[in-house]
C-alpha cells in the first residue's frame, strides 16, 4: 500500500489533473521519457519475464499453458483497464471505496491531460502493468490443472473486485490512503495481494494429481533463470518507475532494487548449500525473485543498508515457504506464488516501517524513532491479506459456477494441459 | 547372423566404433537408453523437493553380424567398451533368422 | 504512409535541421533520451522479437536458419543505411522522387545536428531499425527454402529500390508527402510493402516440398511466444517512438498500441476456439502480432474506442489470412507475412481513415466527418502495393539471376539448412 | 582507459559532486532518464545476454553452470559493489592508487547528490554493471571445469584488486587519467581486462577433459543467437550510456556501435564462408559482439567510415582468435573469452587511436595528425595486459589456496556441471 | 537366457521398475518410443493446419532374465503396468543365446 | 511369431506405416536410432572446430507379426521404404516366443 506517500502524491495530483496543460510548468519531457521506458520494462515482465519463470518451472507438457496464463493474464487486463479498471481505480473517488466511471474508454483524456510530470496516458499505461502483473502471479500457485476458461473469467472478475478496489484505496485517493502506511512500489497491491490470492486459489483447486507422489522435473531451469533475469530487468521499471520521475529517488530505488535482487538471490543459494550441500540455480532465480519483491514496497524508503537486510532475509524466507511450509501443511502452492510473493509481501511491507530513512525518502520507520510507522504496516498488511482472501474466496467460487468447475479432467491433466487445452506443443526439436 | 546389443557408457561410444570398424564392422544402429543397475544414479534438487534419479543415460549399439564374427566381436566391444567401474553395462547375443538390405533386396551376409 | 501529419513534420524538420544546434531552443534531452530509447527497443525486434517469433515457426531442422535471416537482415541493412540508405531515403529531395547522396556514409552529419528536437545521429538510427526488421519480415514468406546467398543479395536490392523509395516518398519529403494520407508509424511503408512482397516472393520461390502433404511441426511454440512478446516490447519504440518526442501523443500511442495487441491476441484466440474448440497459443501470439501491425498507421491518431475496434478485427483478419486464405488459394506464405502483415496493414491503413480521432492527433476520419481522408488512405495503400509488388518481381529476378537460382537443392531441403547452410544445429540438449 | 575525455569528465565531476543539487542548475532529467534506462540495458547483459551467448556454446550437461557463472557474477558484484567496490573505484583519490572508503555501504550519498548531470545513485549503478559484466567475460574461458565456490572467491578478490583499481586510476581520478589515452567506454578497463584474465585463469586452470579430442558440440546455437541479440540490445546503454548524457554525442555512440556490430559479423560470417564454404550462425553471433568490443573505446569518438573498418577488422580477429590462435597455441580458452574480447579489445583501444574524428569526439587520432595518441594508447593497452595479468595469476593463485583446488573432479566433469554441482538439468524437455 | 520387451505407458514405469526390483531383477534398460496400435492419437493445430499424431509416447523396458525367471517377470510386469484402459501395451518375448557383463568379463547368468 | 525391425530413413515412415496398415498390420513400435554406415554423415563447424557427425538419423519400425504374415511384411516394407540411395537401410527379422496384452492378458497372436 502505497499509502503515505506516493498515493497521497497521486491522488493529489489527480484531483488537479484536468487543469494541467503541456503549456503549463509541470509537464517534463524527461520524466516522461523515463516513465515510458518504465512501462514497457514492466509490460515485459508478464508476457516474457514471468511467463518464462513460471513455465520453465512446470513440467514439459504444460509449459506452453503455464506461459499462456500469464500471456492470457496480459492480454485479457490490457483490454479491461482500458474499459473500466483504470476508471474504477483512478476515477473520482466515491466514498473512499472506489473510483467513479468517468473514465470509462478513456474518456475525458487528452494527450494534455497530466497526472504530476507526465501525461495522464503515460500514468495510466504504467498502472496497467502493475494490474497485469499481479494476476499473472496468482497463476504461479494453480498451473498445471486449471481449466483456461476460468483463467480467463477468474481475471476479469478479481481485477474488477479485489485488484481495482485495493488499487484505489491505497493509490486513488481511497480511504487507506490517510493511514499513513508506506508502499514504494506495491508490496502489498500487487504481492501480498497476489500471494493471498494465490493460496487460497490453490486450496480450493486442490492438488496436481500426483503432488508429492511423483516426480515433477521442471521443464527448464534455464528458462527459469532466463525469466528471473528478464524480471530484473523490468523490476527497475516497475521499483524505479514507481517514483513517476526520473531523479535521485528514481536513483535510489533503482539501486536499492538491484541490491535486494543480488543478495536475495546468494542468500537463497546458501541455504541451499547449507541444506543440500549443493547451490542450485533455481534457488539462485527464485532468491533474486524473492529479494526483488521484498524490496518493492521499500525500495525509495530505504537506504543501502535497508535494502541489504531486506534482501538477505527475503532468500531465506522464500526459501523456508518454498521448500518447508509447502510441505509442512501439505498444499499444493505449485510455483510458490504464497511462499515466495506472499511471504516476501509481508515481510518487505514490514521492513519498510523499519528501515524507512528519512535521507533517502520522506519517511522515518522504526530504526529512526517511529515505531508507530510499523504498526501501520501492520494494518495494511492484514487488511490487503483479509480483504484479498474473502475477495477471493468468493470469485473462485462464482468463477467454477461460470466455468462449470474449475479443473480440466483427469485424463487431461495426465496428458499434459498443452496438448489437451491447446492442442500445441512447447517443443519439438 | 547374430544381433549383438551392448549396453555402454555414452562416452565410449567413439572408441567401441571405431574398434569395430577396424575389424570390418561396416554398419550398425545405436540409441539412447536409460539404464538401471547396480551403479548409482543421482539426486535433483527443486526448491527442495529431491528426485533420485535412479535410471542412467546408456548407449546401446546393435549390430548385426555374420555367425562366424561373433567371438570377435564381443572380445572387441568388451575391451574398447571397459572402464572397470560399475556400470559399464552389458552385452546380449541372440539369433537373427533373415537381414534384408532395403536398397538393394540383398539378404542375409551379403545385406550386413 | 506517414503523410499528413508526421512525414510533413519531418519533411520540414529536416529542410532546417543544419541551421539548428544544442544552442538553440530546440533540442531537448527528454526526447532524446525517449528515441534513444525507442531506437533500442525497436532494434531488439528483428534480430531477437522476430527471429525467435518466426524460429519458433519453422522446422526443428530449419529453426538456426530462420533465426539467421533476420539476424542478417538486421546487419546487412545497419551497414547500407549508414553508406547509402539513410541518404536516399532522407537526402535532399530530387523530384519528389528519391533522395540526393549528400549524406553518403553519413557525411555533412555532426553530433550538433538536429531533427527537430533530437539529434540527427538519433533519428536515423531509429529509421535505420525500421528498415531493417521490414525486410526481415519478407523473410516469414520464404522460410525453408531459400538460399541465404539469395537472402542477402535480395535484402541489399531491396532496401535499395523498393523500401528507400517509399520510405522517401512518404517520411523525405517525397511526392507521396503532400498527399495528406495518414501512416503514424509505418503501416504501408513497413507492413503493406513487407507483406505484398513477401507473398511476391513466395509465388515466385515455389512452395516448400511437401507443403500440405506431410507435417510441418513448429520447432517451439514457446519460443514463438516469447518473440511475439519481444516484438509487442518493441513495438512501444516503434509506435511510441514514431512521435519523434516523449510526451502526451507517445503516451497515447503507446496506450493504442497495447490495446489493439491485446485484443488481437484475444480475437484470434476467440477464434480458433470457436472454430477448433481450441485456443492455441500461436493464435495468441500471432493475433497479438496481427493487433500491433493494424495498429502502426493509426497509433497517434485514434482513441481507445478505435484501438479496440482496429485490434479485434486484425486478429479475425490475421486468422483468416493465415488460416483460410493461404490455403484457399494454395500457395506457400509459409509464416504468413502476407496473410498477418499485409492484410492487417491495409486493414490498419483504412481502418486509420476510418476512426482518426481530432482529440488525439491532428487529424479526423470518416467518423469525425472527414470521408475523403479513407479515400486518400485507399490511394497510399493501392501505390504502396503497386510498386512493391512489381519492384519485388523485378528484384527477385535479378536475385535468381545473381546467385544462379533461388532455392536450395532438394537434398539441403530434406537435410534442413541449419546443417546444409549452416553445418550447425539449433539445439543439442 | 576513458582516460582523456570522459574519464577526466567523470574526475572532474566527482570533485564537484557533492556541492551540487537538484536547485542547481546541472541536474537534467533527460541525461537521468537515460541514463536509468542504460543502466538497466547493461544490466541484462550479464544475467541474460552473457548468460545466454555462453550457455549456448557450452555443452548440454554444463549449460546451467555456464549460465550460473554470468548471473552469480552479477549477483555478488552487485552486493560488493554498493559495499566497497564504489568506493574503491571512485572514493576520494588515494595516490593516484585507489579511491578512499569514503562511500563505504554508499554513505554521504543522497538522493540530491550529482555526477554531471545526473544523481550519483544512478551513475553508481551504471558503474555497478560494467564491473559485473567484466567479470562475467572472465568465466567464458574457464566454464566447463571450475568450481563454483573457485568462481565466487575468484569474482570477488578479481573486483576488488584487479578491476576496482583499474576503473579508479582510469575513471576515478588516478594517475592514467593524466596520460591522455581514449577510451570511450571501456576497451581497455572491461575487454582487454577480461580477456586477459580470462586466459591466464584458463592456462592455471588446465584444459577440458578432451579437448581437441572428442566432439564438445554447443548446446543451443539458437539461445547463443539471442544472447547476442540481447548483448547487442544492452551495448546501446554500455556505449551510448557512457556519454553519460542524452545527447548528440550519444547518438553518434548508438550508431558507431550499431554499426561496428554489423559489420563484425558480417565479416565473421564472410571468412567463415571463404574457409569452410558455410556462413555459420555461430560465426555471426560472435562476430557482432566482436565488433561491438572493438567500438565500445571508439565509438564516442569516430565517425561512421572507422565505425565501418573497425567492426569489418573486428570479424576477422575474433574468428582468428576463436579458430585458428587458440589451436595454434593449444591453450582451452573455452569460449574465446580472450580471442574474442582480449584481442578486439587491443584493436579498438589502436583503432581509437587511429581514428578519433575530432568532429565527432574532442580528441584526434593518427588520420586526424595526431600520431601521438596511438602511442598513447598503446600504452594504456600494455598498462592494463601487464596489471591484468599479473593480478589475475596472483589472484587465482590465491583463490585455489582457498578453495582447496579450482577444478571439479574428472568424474563431475564427465557427469556434467550442472548435475554435479547444481543437481539441477537445463533442459527436461 | 530371455529378454523381456515391454512396451507400456510411461507414467506405469516406475510402478513397473519397483515391481521388477521386489521380485530380485536387478538391472534393466527402458527408451522412449512411439507406438502405433488401437490407442487413438491427439490432434495438433498450427495457424489452421492439423496434424494428427498417431504415435504415441511409450516406454521400452528390456530385461534378461534367467529362463526361470520367465513367468514371475511375465506376472509382475502384467500386474504393474494394468490400468484395463486400451494401449497399456504389450510384453514380447524372445532368447537370448549369451550375455557379458562388460566389467567383469562373466557371461550369462553371472552376467545379469 | 516373428519380429521384424527395419531400420529405415526419417521421411519413409508415414509411407511405411500406412503400407503396414493397408496389409491388416495393426500395431507397431517406432524410435529414433542413429545408423552407422556406408552413407556419409555431415560435418558441423564451430568457431573452427569441424565435428564429423557419422551417425545419422534413422528410425527403426518394431513389428511383431504372425509367422505367416512376414514375407508379406517384409515385401511391403522394402517396396514402401525403398528410394534407391544409399542409406534406406535394413530389415532384421528374430523370432519372438511369446507375446501377451497387457490389458487382457491374451497371449501370443491374439496379442498382437
Ligand atoms: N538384466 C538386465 N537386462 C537388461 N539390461 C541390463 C540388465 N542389467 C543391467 N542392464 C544394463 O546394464 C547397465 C549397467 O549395469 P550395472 O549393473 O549398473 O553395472 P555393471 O554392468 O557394471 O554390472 C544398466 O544401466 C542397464 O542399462
Ligand atoms: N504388433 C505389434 N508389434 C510391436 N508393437 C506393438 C504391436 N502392437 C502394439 N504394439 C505396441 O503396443 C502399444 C499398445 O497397443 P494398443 O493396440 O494401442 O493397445 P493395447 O495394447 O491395449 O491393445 C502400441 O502403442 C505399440 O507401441
Ligand atoms: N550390421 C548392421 N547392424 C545393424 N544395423 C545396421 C548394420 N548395417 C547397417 N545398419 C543400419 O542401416 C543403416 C543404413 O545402412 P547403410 O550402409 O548406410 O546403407 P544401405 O542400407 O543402403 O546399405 C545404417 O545407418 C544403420 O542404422
Amino acid at each position: 500500500m502505497k499509502l503515505y506517500r506516493k498515493s497521497c502524491l497521486i491522488a493529489s495530483l489527480l484531483i488537479f489533473a484536468p487543469s494541467m496543460s503541456f503549456a503549463g510548468t509541470k509537464f517534463n519531457s524527461g520524466d516522461t521519457a523515463w516513465l515510458l521506458t518504465a512501462t514497457a520494462l514492466v509490460m515485459l515482465m508478464t508476457p516474457a519475464g514471468l511467463a518464462l519463470f513460471y513455465g520453465g518451472m512446470s513440467r514439459g507438457k504444460n509449459i506452453l499453458n503455464t506461459i499462456g496464463l500469464s500471456f492470457a493474464a496480459y492480454a485479457t487486463v490490457s483490454i479491461m483497464w482500458v474499459i473500466w479498471g483504470f476508471s474504477l481505480s483512478f476515477g473520482k473517488d466515491i466514498n473512499g471505496i472506489i473510483g467513479s466511471m468517468q473514465y470509462l474508454f478513456m474518456s475525458g483524456i487528452g494527450v494534455k491531460t497530466l497526472v504530476g510530470s507526465i501525461p495522464t496516458f503515460v500514468f495510466a499505461s504504467f498502472q496497467m502493468t502493475f494490474a497485469a502483473i499481479t494476476v499473472g502471479l496468482i497463476s504461479g500457485s494453480v498451473v498445471e490443472r486449471l481449466k483456461f476458461s476460468s483463467w480467463i473469467v477468474f481475471t476479469v472478475l478479481w481485477v474488477t473486485f479485489v485488484y481495482a478496489p485495493i488499487a484505489h484505496w491505497v493509490w486513488g485517493g481511497g480511504w487507506l490512503s490517510n493511514l499513513g502506511a508506506l508502499d514504494f512500489a506495491g508490496g502489498t497491491v500487487v504481492h501480498i495481494n497476489a500471494g493471498v490470492a494465490g493460496l487460497v486459489f490453490a486450496l480450493m483447486l486442490g492438488k496436481r494429481r500426483g503432488f508429492r507422489k511423483i516426480a515433477m522435473p521442471p521443464s527448464s531451469i534455464v528458462l527459469t533463470v532466463l525469466g528471473a533475469a528478464l524480471l530484473w530487468f523490468g523490476w527497475f521499471g516497475f521499483n524505479a518507475g514507481s517514483a513517476l520521475s526520473a531523479n535521485g529517488l528514481s536513483g535510489a530505488a533503482f539501486l536499492s532494487t538491484n541490491t535486494a535482487a543480488a543478495i536475495g538471490a546468494a542468500s537463497w543459494m546458501f541455504v541451499d548449500w547449507l541444506t543440500h550441500k549443493h547451490p542450485t540455480m533455481l534457488g539462485g532465480a527464485s532468491g533474486a525473485v524473492a529479494g526483488l519483491v521484498a524490496v518493492t514496497p521499500a525500495a525509495g524508503y530505504v537506504n543501502i543498508i535497508g535494502a541489504l537486510v531486506i534482501g538477505a532475509v527475503s532468500g531465506v524466507l522464500g526459501w523456508f515457504g518454498a521448500s518447508y511450509l509447502k510441505y509442512k501443511f501439505d498444499y499444493d502452492d505449485s510455483l510458490d506464488a504464497f511462499g515466495v510473493h506472499g511471504l516476501n509481501g509481508i515481510w518487505g511491507a514490514l521492513a519498510t516501517g523499519i528501515f524507512a530513512d528519512p535521507a533517502i525518502g520522506s519517511a522515518k520507520g522504526l530504526l529512526y524513532g517511529n515505531p508507530h510507522q510499523l504498526f501501520v504496516q501492520l494494518i495494511a498488511v492484514l487488511a490487503t491479506i483479509t480483504y484479498s482472501a474473502l475477495g477471493t474466496f468468493i470469485l473462485v467460487k462464482i468463477t467454477s459456477a461460470v466455468t462449470n468447475g474449475l479443473r480440466v479432467s483427469d485424463e487431461e491433466e495426465l496428458k499434459g494441459l498443452d496438448i489437451s487445452i491447446h492442442t500445441e506443443k512447447g517443443f519439438e526439436i | 547372423m547374430k544381433k549383438v546389443e551392448a549396453v555402454i557408457r555414452p562416452f565410449q561410444l567413439d572408441v567401441v566404433k571405431e574398434a569395430l570398424l577396424e575389424i570390418g564392422i561396416k554398419g550398425m544402429s545405436v540409441s539412447e537408453v536409460k539404464g538401471y543397475g547396480r551403479q548409482k544414479g543421482h539426486t535433483e534438487i527443486y526448491r527442495g523437493a529431491e528426485y533420485v534419479v535412479d535410471f542412467l543415460p546408456k548407449i546401446k549399439v546393435e549390430v548385426v553380424i555374420k555367425d562366424e564374427d561373433l567371438d570377435n566381436v564381443l572380445d572387441v566391444i568388451i575391451d574398447s567398451a571397459k572402464t572397470g567401474k560399475i556400470g559399464d553395462g552389458k552385452i546380449f547375443v541372440s539369433n537373427i533368422e533373415k537381414a534384408v538390405r532395403i536398397r538393394t533386396g540383398e539378404v542375409d551376409n551379403e545385406a550386413l
